[in-house]
């Protein structure tokens, strides 16, 4: 469904961010996308939400060739990705709720349908007494927790989500996890950009490794056997 | 109270029409106050380049086109003429130049009336029967230009040959140009004075455009179409320039009758000409429309502007 | 090129001077333009106020102070005088009025003058023989008041019972009116305009600075003292609006040539008063620094007032 | 010294976010401090660095109280704090560099050292490549890491850090622990917000933990037990 074909992304004249990057994601999988810091994570999740395009190779959404297509369809295909961005990026000058709310009213749905599931949502992630506060007035994990409640309150075919968990107790962390496993099984294909090892370790799912902008694709058996050798190895 | 009336504005629905409250952010009461303060110097400049305009006609179609016929009391061949003579050449002068395309209206004076011109120079205890008093015809021409002066002249010569046409004096010529330069001098600050308006108002909206650019990118990301997006900061900049534009407006209102009342205390003459035309009326109203205008669409573009750069 | 100078100008610390280089910022352009329209505005209603107040005030200063003492060619008794003794009446007047306090100037015309005045209505081939001319003598008051009037009047009537002063007509009083509100509504309109620049600037000024409210919250939690933060700040706006004055002024210096220019083709009366004074030039050139002064002062307080707030 | 007696906060007309919050910092101590998100763990970090006065109780920094304080001593008792804030807040028309000067130039230091101590550090923190880059054009690890210099480059005598690795993966996470461990010995006390529960495992130190306004004190080695006895019972 995603096809990446050697794809790189430079920023202006800088080096290359990313290079000769190729791969598949198949509908309804779930993958993890690790690396260092400044490894090139949020910009390949860039590219999948199409912030931003190539600067070579083709990337292909929905088995679309995106370099082909209008800028109406563009906004079709974004309208099926949620994403959750690293630095959350809320409407400052907007309620939790209205925050949540943004996507659905972009998409013109009814205002009854809106306001029954963001209030369902927003009680789910734990912020049913913070739906009219603003963002600046909210903790860091409470503002996260707007961001993934905006990202999936579509349902959207495609998560992408960038450092979820960062600033979530392990607790609430997990219960966010299960949220995206559960629409995973619903068929939402997902993409999870983190550092938390714990987490990869928890939910066994196939791993993308970026490393000096060049990618690999990690099999959750294999490298929990390998973490295996490496303790062991010791 | 406002969220009420809003509500009822808009519909129950009012985030369909209206997703981000741009107007919660900083910096909107500027572009108000800058809407309000350029409205009313524009206002202000071009109504009293409004009210210098009709001052200067006044005075200038009171001077311009006005020329003066003299019939010497004594003839070509140098011979007194009476005061019956006079009269009639006057009268055939009259009768002849009356349907002469460059004249608008004649006029005999009376020989009483001249006298009362020349009393400051010579004293009001004159005798119409101590001097030969020439006959004179004030004329009114529609447009006095050079050529249509000659054309008379010899018109005149032609009638009666001792008959000069007498145009103004230098210091008159020079009254008109002043008026004129006036005129030109308040026009031209009336224009200036709206150019930097728009340029104000413009340069105001695209700095607020700029400072949102990350929402724009926000909802661009989110699937929003770009006439979604430009909408809501069009509608959002209309609503702040017509906010200031219609403040704008009552506030230059205001101000042109407290200048109307202190010029009245004053004993100037500005309150005789200060009736504005309908047509001049309706350019000030259109003023605040003009701007608004322009705010909604400088908003339009430069958002737009940010879209087209997105892929 | 320009940081090149930056360094030169502040030294190579440049940032012990100026850390958080906020020109870098978005929306500094607009203030610089902003501070640079109504800088130009204000320097050409200033201009444009101080030329309408040297035109008006020439031309009432021609018209306003001027009366006439005429000496009948009769005397009080009814007698005619010959040219000699009204010619020396006139004199007597002359030297007996010289040392009033209210008069500045006192000048006999020459019989040919008076003629000469009179030709638009007489005719030019008047003789003096033909008419007994009365005597005139031009005095200039130095203040034209009724109560001055009434006594040059009565002072005159002592010297010769025939003669008469006279003050000037009616549309000479309307035309001193209109010159007088003429004055009064262009310095009305450079007051407003001065007024709406300081207003906008310290709007824009503040709107600015609103800006950068966490940006000073971080500095004061590093532990910056309050006048090492609303310094930065305040030199900031001052170069902003001292960019923005003097290309202001510059754009508004080179606009009056235009206007003298298009005044000298067009052959209106602008040109020849299109001297100020020193000290007219003086306040101009104060106008773009009071601005950059009302803008640094806006920072600081602006500043100042979102400092106290905090702990 | 650093004491908190009976301390209570509220925004505005809120909740009380704090309520009767007592403990003390000696010199030279190393806390964590823990809760779940919303529990008000940077309200707590906003008093310690004076970005709030306490709404009750009495909070003495360097052994001053600091009600009793005029406003040139709050500033010289900030100079003595380094603050790694949850949002970062960089300066964002400044580079890396200048943002990590910042703190240094406030305080009038020579710009020669200055640049040499800046330099170094970013070096350190893996930034070299960085140094004259935009915040905007920077990773998410990389703003924290700039964040963390920052906080550190005036060698404080007390460092607050609020999740400080939420953005980074462990190994450059446990690099920059030590960095604040090599800190505290030489002196400076260290109070970190984190929901990282292996690093709070890995480095045993005192733990300040939050839940509903209300604060406990739980010692390292109790709490090791704690975790074992939950595991073995279980
Ligand atoms: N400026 C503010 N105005 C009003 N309420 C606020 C403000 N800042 C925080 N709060 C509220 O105070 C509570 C505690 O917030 P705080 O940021 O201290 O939590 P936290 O422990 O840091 O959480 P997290 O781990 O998610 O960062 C939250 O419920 C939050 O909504
Ligand atoms: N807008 C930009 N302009 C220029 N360079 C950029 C920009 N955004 C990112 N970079 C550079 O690209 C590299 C990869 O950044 P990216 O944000 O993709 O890293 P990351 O893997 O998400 O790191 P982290 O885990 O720290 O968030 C970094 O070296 C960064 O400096
Ligand atoms: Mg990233
Ligand atoms: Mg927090």
């Amino acid at each position: 469904m995603i096809k990446f074909e050697h794809v790189g992304l430079r920023y202006g004249i800088g080096p290359e961010v990313l290079s000769d990057v190729s791969f598949t994601l198949e509908p309804g999988s779930f993958h993890f996308l690790s690396g260092p810091s400044g490894a090139g994570k949020s910009s390949l999740m860039s590219l999948l939400f199409i912030g931003r395009m190539p600067t070579r190779g083709i990337v292909s959404m929905f088995d679309q060739n995106i370099a082909q297509l209008g800028r109406k369809q563009l906004t079709a295909i974004r309208r099926r990705i949620g994403v959750v961005f690293q630095d959350f990026r809320l409407l400052n000058n907007l309620s939790a709720f209205d925050n949540v709310a943004l996507p659905l009213r972009i998409q013109g749905k009814p205002e009854k349908e809106i306001r029954a599931n963001v209030h369902e949502l927003l009680e789910w992630v734990g912020l049913g007494d913070h739906m009219h506060s603003l963002p600046s007035t909210m903790s860091g994990g409470q503002q996260q927790r707007i961001a993934i409640a905006r990202a999936v309150i579509t349902r959207p075919r495609m998560l992408l989500a960038d450092e979820p968990t960062g600033n979530l107790d392990d607790e609430i962390g997990f219960r966010l996890m299960n949220l995206f496993e559960q629409l995973n099984r619903m068929g939402t294909t997902i993409v999870i950009a983190t550092h938390n090892e714990s987490m990869i370790e928890r939910f066994a799912h196939k791993r993308l490794i970026l490393d000096s902008g060049r990618l690999s694709i990690v099999e959750p058996k294999s490298w929990v056997r390998r973490k295996i050798e490496e303790v062991t190895g010791k | 109270m406002r969220r009420l009336f809003r509500e009822k504005m808009l519909g129950s629905a009012r985030s369909r029409t209206y997703d981000i409250p741009l107007d919660r952010g900083a910096g909107s009461g500027f572009l108000i106050l800058l809407v309000l303060l350029m409205t009313f110097l524009a206002m202000l400049a071009l109504s009293s380049s409004f009210v210098l305009g009709a001052m200067t006609s006044r005075w200038s179609s009171g001077l311009e086109n006005k020329v003066t016929i003299e019939i010497p009391a004594t003839n070509s061949e140098g011979e007194t003429r009476s005061l019956a003579e006079i009269q009639a050449v006057a009268g055939r002068m009259k009768s002849l130049l009356g349907n002469h395309p460059a004249i608008a209206q004649t006029e005999i004076l009376k020989s009483e009336d001249v006298l009362a011109l020349v009393a400051p120079w010579l004293g009001e205890d004159l005798s119409l029967a101590e001097i030969p008093v020439p006959g004179l015809i004030s004329v009114e021409l529609i447009d006095a230009d050079a050529a249509v002066i000659k054309g008379l002249s010899e018109r005149i010569s032609a009638i009666d040959a001792a008959s000069r046409l007498d145009a103004h004096e230098a210091w008159l010529g020079d009254l008109l140009r002043f008026t004129r330069s006036l005129h030109f001098a308040a026009f031209l600050l009336a224009l200036i004075i709206s150019i930097t308006t728009v340029t104000a108002v413009a340069g105001a909206v695209r700095a607020r455009m700029a400072m949102h650019k990350a929402e724009v990118e926000l909802l661009h990301l989110m699937g929003a179409s770009d006439e979604y997006i430009t909408r809501q900061f069009q509608r959002h900049s209309l609503l702040l320039a017509l906010k200031g534009g219609i403040a704008g407006t009552l506030a230059a209102f205001a101000g042109l009758m407290i200048v109307d009342w202190i010029g009245g205390e004053m004993d100037v003459v500005l309150l005789p000409d200060f009736r504005l035309h309908v047509l001049q009326i309706a350019a000030l109203m259109a003023m605040p429309l003009a701007i608004a205008l322009i705010a909604t669409l400088t908003a339009r573009f430069t958002v737009m502007r940010a879209l087209v750069r997105m892929p």
